[in-house]
């Protein structure tokens, strides 16, 4: 029965009237699927199978599999309602520094989705995806354009699979160069992202964290120290995760091939310097360019994505399989080590790659061309560098003296720290201001990181909103509101949540009767 | 640009804020020997109808599959997907969102990865999924690097069986670990031959059912000898479709279930973006990789779900994480589950069955094909046959008849049977698609 | 800048605090486009025009239109932002009465936007649109098939423009028998739809309503005592607007034909017989179907729609032009009344009618097949009934004991005045319960009418959730919470609306200055 | 079947609680000889699979405007959507949605409707705008209605350019109720000629512009003249896009203007859903058919807006509402505004001037073909042509070179001006495509 009560204790006191429905108007309650899905339910009408004796050798399953099905009906609220409870670039501004969430354009959805990109198998008769190959060509050769690099391998699935065939190219070259059994130490920047160290690990290299300097770049001469004959390669992300350009970045590059290694540059933030730097000219081997940060492809609530590693004429021979070539008036396919792509260290994964990511970044770059993309570039700077200039009044900007950033603007909790607060009870109000909050707590140098990344796709009016949105809550830090931080958000549709709780007593997957819903049980 | 909202006066003010005369400025930590001045040498920006002008003449160089009678399988499928599952992948709040680290507004993706593990779990007869991997032969590369995880041990032990590119991206991915990658001699129905290689050092054995030839294999016993020598049993498939007609892995004894999700949600798109789907044992979790929701509850004790134990993952663990995997599957997935909860389990038996029973209808009609010989003993929707011809060539032929007649399996194993080509049947062949295949099949070898 | 304020006076005593931004959470501020859109700023990039001196003849536009424009990524959180403040089917049950807000399948969608249905153009040479014709014909099959009626005009935008389309047949049919200028009088019963005595008068005729029964039928003594010479045709809907099948339609039927009139029946409730009962087997001389009812075509936040009109023997050679006709193999579109149209009473709309509507409306049928619109039927009248049983216990309905109802299930405000509330008072209440409330105040001819149509493709989980909130607030009615009721809904975008000042000082548009947002003017 | 979710169960525990046996008791007050007891002789259910593929074949019958050079007007026109109006107008939220009759829960489309209203009264210079017609040729008989209403007059006076089904349809809606409809004869330029028609009975003189035959006309002195004799103008168009470039009908003394909303986002569609524009000046407001949406406040003060006037509409007024139309073209509208909201001024101008040039470039290529004559003085994107055969024929003879080559006149005006056609060029059309039509015409014309 309906009731008034004042639930909100821990939450601050706010009257709350609950609805008999678990609705509130336009938020309808979501119940989890297996909750009033049946097995016997369905939202498909499929034809009567033909009835011909069965080949499966006796393999036929007996047991209930216990999937739940709902009609057509109720398989579109459930999944409507459910999409409602998400926050999206296209609601509103989405600043998660080094996740670049630009606008993605619904032109390039539509051309995906076109049959002749859509409906054709990898392995049909290569004469039949002419049209295919040429697009993967195209894309290739706008990516060799922009970057001023020899050669790209288009198959890595996304940026840290784009990092591993940098690394694998590395380590095929080193093989051929017979030091692979000696060069196995990878120097990683303290400040970079995770997939960095992850992946040198995951194929199989040692990792030498190299520590920064106090305005938020590489320090070069810890890095010089540490090269020696065993280093493999660095891996320097530039634009940096602290949004900075390593200045130093052909010292970097020099230094490590005077060591006789490899430079492996992280990608990640291409879209800072696309058109306007290319990293062929800053001494460059390998580097990952994310089609779902800097070319648009969304990101569709953690993939997918795509990540086309470009290569220096160094890495250029090892590419992995398989790969395009022309051949006559035509493409070809190569897909096998032996042959043409005797060199190739391999495949990196079945088939040939990311074909629907391709479709929507060569939509966008050609919507962009050579204008656009700069354009990109220098606006995504100009957006990040004005949200600096406006919160470094009110917050913390570590290396704002260390020059202008580039796509992002980095504050530290200081400012919060000081009240009792942490970053993560100001990323939380600023959900309630309708905002998705910055990323947090990377990179991992900065205490209490706050890494705002707006790209080129926000107006100025709305940049001001957020900022003044900001500065509004760091009066309210300076007020020492305490309590209003820690009670937030207050206007979602669960308030904040318990994620030690879900670490501790991992409850990974609905299990009749074991995890109904709290709220419904109590109630019961 | 249609996509920028910035307008030359707001530049123009927004440089004033920052106090920096040009955007020059902006870039003077950028060496001046990299400092572009023009443009690369790249075409200028065009508008919508010109960029979809030229992106539909080069899709028009392709010929759909549904345009032919067709017929290619080998690791991806073609399925109907219903138009509500597209539908509802592209709504905003689905595609333009991120990884749901802010799980108070993020709660849509969260519960709806928390159903899809909880699906992949039933569907596998396993304990737990993650929330997705890149694809079926990443995520069994995934699983064997977990499995000398868990084992502490060196090699790997893979069936002849295998799909090429699986065996070849797992074997990459080993060796450069400097873990032993041994795989069977390619065979049909050989799945069992991996048992007499497992030693006191086999981290695991792949099996694969069905297998890359269509072969349906009862992996319990591959499974009891794993286990007998301290080994894991990673089962692969390719075709997640037949888990609703055949025996789950789980009830064999698979330790790690792992394969291609795409049959379910999503379309071809000529090899990706797939989804790799990944399952296994409770007490496995924490060797993982991947993403994973789990539930908990909010301030007020009400459910909720957030992502969950990151100690696993690169962006808390580092060097040390179980994977390198950041950006996922995710939108995949979601077309999945939504796909799978409109089959249900009723609608996924049903879907299986008209699988099965296409693929009876087309093996007997190729049977029955002069010089035509059906080498799958046990199969669900795909098979293997021999021709009396190198395959490639017939493959080629068929094509001439409007027949995408499956694949060589000299494409994938240059060398290794090249009379063999690999069928497959799914819902979408018609009986007229059948008959149409075996009559061209006839009059090309004739 | 933000402040705790309690500013729910007329609402009950909420605490609410209001934020920086104006948005709360995901429900984003959304500004009138007019107040941050410029005429120079835009989301398309075009092609040069070419620069040929012009052709206009001195008609150039000199003065500024003042149209303002937005970037794309502006667009898209502009509309998306909008949406959001929406009901939907896709939501939730909808269960406006008389409307048929049933589920609206995707696939319908996918097929209409076939290149081959969607980009071609209405004139065309026949040649090239033979499948857009067969499709006519198909949809023309089915729908004659279903009503067993011999034909069916296909061009009518809507269910008034069927309406339209009859009562001008019927025009015609009285022409070509010279009594067009007797025969003047339509017969209306009270509780027809607004279009039906609005139809009437817009063809020139008379209206004379025709009262009901206490049952909630048409008061067939009193009909009949109204037919006379003058008498062109009676409008009566069946199923009636008050859910009820016309137990006596045969004798209106026998009795409009022996008084030399014909008998227009409304279609808009076709969806809770068809498959069923077949309204030739009724005595109906024309009837419109609304294919965004019945057939599933979405009503889009108030059209397009479609009003396919069946027609008998009689009226059929007045059938409008244009028409589609076999044509040998192939097909033939009609579209003059000369020659093979000669007795049309004209056209009623430029081209041929709803296309994309008729592309929607077969991919359902097709779906459904003769079995499952019989089904669908069945499954409508079944959950009006079940909603009826449950609700009659606490609520007014009227007409229950005259019968099982149809589709829809009506009730009054009987139990509401009793207590000083009005029907609005609980419409708005269901609305925080997350219920679009059902058709209020319609029919006429119930005080304060409740007309509650769930249709088919609700689950009957939902309709217990609906009763169970439905009843529930019939308990606060009883209660007498009166200001609950009033101050009714509180969880939506924007509190309950002043109707009275929209109409009284009518702002029918946007203009600089003159009406700029009250809050904000406020606030500055 | 996919789409009712009631089991088996579910209807027999719901007979139960409404106490009756079956199914059929509900169905007790039809009469018992219009009960059927089986099935009505149409196909039996199919799957999603099986109807797209039925709807495919039957699409794949038809010739897309798209796969040929494409000329075709006459009051409908082949404009680029932005995909982004596609896929807003497709959110469930617009798509699936009544008429906001519940303002609390129908702001997004109430505001989109009042932005709507403003943009429309802005493009056409009037006042005030409504929410929409059915399409341009009912929107014109409303008007004339209208006319008849405001004037209390019984006669109409309409151009030889207005749209022969456009005044087919106020024709027949006039006489059905007794008002006089008189067209002048068919003219390529004489709009002005509806002057000398005006009586003291006329309620509203009809002109077009650009008319059908793609003339531009200053319709001041026509509004002049007909204001003096206390009738109204009504000017029609049937491009919208041609208000980008040309002068507002509010600004050359139009009191309604009434048009084709299709060329801003809306396809082709074979004619339909279409949406009708009508705007008219703020003292006409209340004689005004079709939904308002209005600006108001909520209980707190804050500013929404609902559906307001209702007064005029069926659903109050019934019988002596000012029009009869409910449904009308919602999502139309609402493309169209979206639409509208992408280009802006600028873009429209711009779009405009494209439209523009590229019929003038057309109209350059045609005239120099040996034996076309050009006819319209002053176009904006479209003109009549004068041909040495019938146009008819010629046209046809056009399509054996993949060019659709405009509308032969005789089509919608059998018996007048034979060897005319009317050809209109857009933004989609390129240099070959024009290229191609002239180089087709100099070969069927040889
Ligand atoms: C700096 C940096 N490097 C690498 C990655 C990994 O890219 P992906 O998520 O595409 O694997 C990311 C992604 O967030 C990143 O920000
Ligand atoms: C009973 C009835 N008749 C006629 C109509 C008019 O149909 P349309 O809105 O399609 O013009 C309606 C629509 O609501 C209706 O309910």
């Amino acid at each position: 029965m309906t009731q008034l009560r004042s639930t909100r204790g821990a939450a601050g006191d706010y009257a709350v009237e609950t609805t008999v429905s678990g609705s509130r108007a336009m938020l309808q309650a979501a119940w989890l699927l297996f909750e009033y899905g049946a097995t016997d339910r369905m939202g498909v009408d499929l034809a009567a199978p033909g009835n011909r004796p069965d080949r499966l050798g006796g393999l036929a399953r007996n047991e209930p599999i216990g999937l739940p099905g709902l009609s057509e009906p109720e398989t579109m609220r459930h999944y409507v309602r459910l999409s409602q409870r998400n926050y999206a670039i296209d609601l509103g501004l989405f600043p998660l520094g080094s996740c670049t969430m630009k606008h993605n354009p619904r032109l390039n959805e539509r051309m995906a989705r076109l049959d002749g990109f859509a409906d054709i198998h990898p392995l049909q008769p290569q004469s039949t995806v002419q049209g295919a190959l040429e697009l993967i060509d195209q894309l290739a050769h706008w990516l060799t354009t922009l970057t001023g690099m020899p050669a790209v391998a288009m198959s890595p699935k996304a940026g840290a699979h784009g990092e591993l065939c940098g690394m694998l190219a590395i380590r095929q070259a080193l093989i051929a160069r017979g030091e692979d059994k000696i060069r196995t130490r990878v120097l990683v920047p303290s400040a970079a992202h995770g997939t960095n160290p992850a992946t040198a690990a995951a194929c199989g290299f040692s990792v030498d964290e190299v520590p920064g300097t106090e305005d938020g770049r590489v320090d070069v001469a810890a890095l010089k120290a540490k090269l020696g004959p065993d280093v493999a390669a660095v891996m320097v992300t530039n634009p940096n995760t602290c949004g900075l350009f390593e200045r130093d970045v052909k010292e970097i590059a020099d230094a490590i091939h005077a060591a006789g290694g490899y430079f492996y540059c992280d990608g990640a933030n291409y879209n800072a310097i696309v058109g306007r730097v290319r990293p062929g000219d800053l001494g460059v081997d390998a580097m990952h360019i994310n089609l779902h940060k800097t070319f648009s492809t969304p990101h569709g609530g953690g993939g997918p994505g795509a990540g086309p590693t470009v290569l220096s004429e160094a890495l250029a021979p090892y590419a992995p399989t398989p790969f395009v070539v022309r051949d006559g008036e035509g493409f070809k396919l190569i897909e096998h080590v032996e042959g043409e792509a005797g060199e190739a260290f391999g495949r990196m994964v079945a088939f040939h790659g990311q074909m629907g990511m391709f479709t929507r970044a060569l939509s966008y770059m050609m919507s962009h061309g050579a204008d656009g993309l700069r354009q990109v570039a220098e606006d995504a700077v100009l957006n990040a560098n004005y949200v600096l200039a406006r919160l470094k009044r009110k917050f913390d900007a570590p290396f704002a003296a260390a020059g202008p950033c580039m796509h992002e603007a980095l504050l530290s909790d200081v400012t919060l720290k000081a009240k009792g607060l942490e970053t993560v009870d100001l990323a939380k109000a600023l959900i309630d201001e309708g905002y998705h909050p910055m990323t947090v707590y990377f990179p991992l140098v900065v205490h209490g990181a706050m890494l705002i990344e707006p790209t080129e796709t926000e107006s100025k009016a709305e940049l001001d909103r957020f900022c003044d949105v900001m500065l509004a809550l760091a009066e309210r830090v300076e007020a020492g509101e305490v309590d209003f931080f820690k009670t937030s958000p207050r206007f979602t549709p669960v308030r904040r949540l318990d994620e030690t709780r879900a670490a501790r007593q991992p409850v990974l997957r609905w299990r009749r009767g074991r995890n109904d819903d709290p709220a419904r049980q109590a109630a019961e | 640009m249609r996509y920028l909202p910035l307008t030359p006066e707001d530049r123009a003010a927004m440089l004033a804020e920052i106090d920096v005369r040009s955007i020059d400025d902006l870039f003077v930590d950028v060496p001046k020997s990299a400092q572009r001045a023009g443009l690369v040498d790249l075409p200028l920006r065009q508008g919508e109808l010109e960029v979809e002008r030229a992106l539909k003449a080069l899709a028009a160089k392709n010929t759909p599959a549904g345009s032919t009678a067709f017929f290619i399988g080998a690791g991806a499928y073609r399925h109907h997907v219903p138009a509500t599952v597209d539908h509802l992948i592209q709504r905003s709040e689905f595609l333009t969102t991120y990884t749901p680290y802010q799980p108070e507004i993020a709660q849509g993706t969260l519960q709806a990865l928390y159903e899809f593990q909880t699906q992949v779990a039933l569907l596998t007869g396993m304990d737990v999924a993650n929330a997705s991997m890149w694809d079926g032969s990443t995520a069994c590369a995934e699983a064997a690097m977990m499995a000398t995880r868990v084992t502490k041990r060196g090699k790997i032990v893979a069936s002849g069986g295998l799909h090429p590119h699986y065996a070849e991206v797992t074997r990459l991915i080993c060796e450069s670990n400097h873990i032993a990658f041994a795989q069977r001699p390619t065979h049909v129905d050989g799945e069992a031959d991996v048992i007499g290689e497992i030693d006191a050092d086999t981290a695991a054995v792949i099996v694969q059912s069905p297998n890359f030839f269509g072969t349906l294999t009862d992996v319990t016993n591959i499974a009891a000898a794993a286990h007998a020598k301290g080994a894991l049993l990673i089962f692969v498939f390719t075709e997640c479709v037949s888990l609703g007609l055949v025996k789950s892995p789980g009830e064999m004894g698979a330790d790690i279930a792992v394969g291609e999700g795409q049959s379910i949600g999503n379309a071809l798109n000529f090899g990706g973006p797939y989804v790799g789907l990944f399952a296994t044992r409770d007490n496995l979790v924490r060797q993982m990789p991947g993403r994973l929701a789990g539930e908990t509850v909010d301030a007020e004790g009400k459910r909720g779900f957030v992502l969950t134990l990151s100690t696993r993952e690169q962006h808390i663990r580092r060097e040390k994480a179980t994977s390198n995997i950041c950006t996922n599957s995710g939108l995949c997935a979601m077309a999945w589950t939504i796909h799978m909860t409109l089959l249900g389990e009723t609608g996924l038996r049903q879907l299986a069955a008209i699988n099965h029973q296409k693929a009876i209808e087309l093996a007997d009609a190729l049977s029955g094909v002069k010089g035509v010989e059906l080498l799958t003993p046990r199969f669900f929707n795909e098979f293997a046959i021999r021709l009396p011809n190198p395959a490639a060539e017939v493959i080629e032929a068929l094509l001439k008849h409007g027949v995408m007649g499956g694949v060589p399996l000299s494409r994938l194993k240059p060398g290794v049977m090249d009379d063999v080509a690999i069928v497959a049947a799914t819902e979408t062949n018609t009986a007229a698609d059948i008959q149409a295949f075996a009559a061209a099949l006839s009059k090309v070898l004739a």
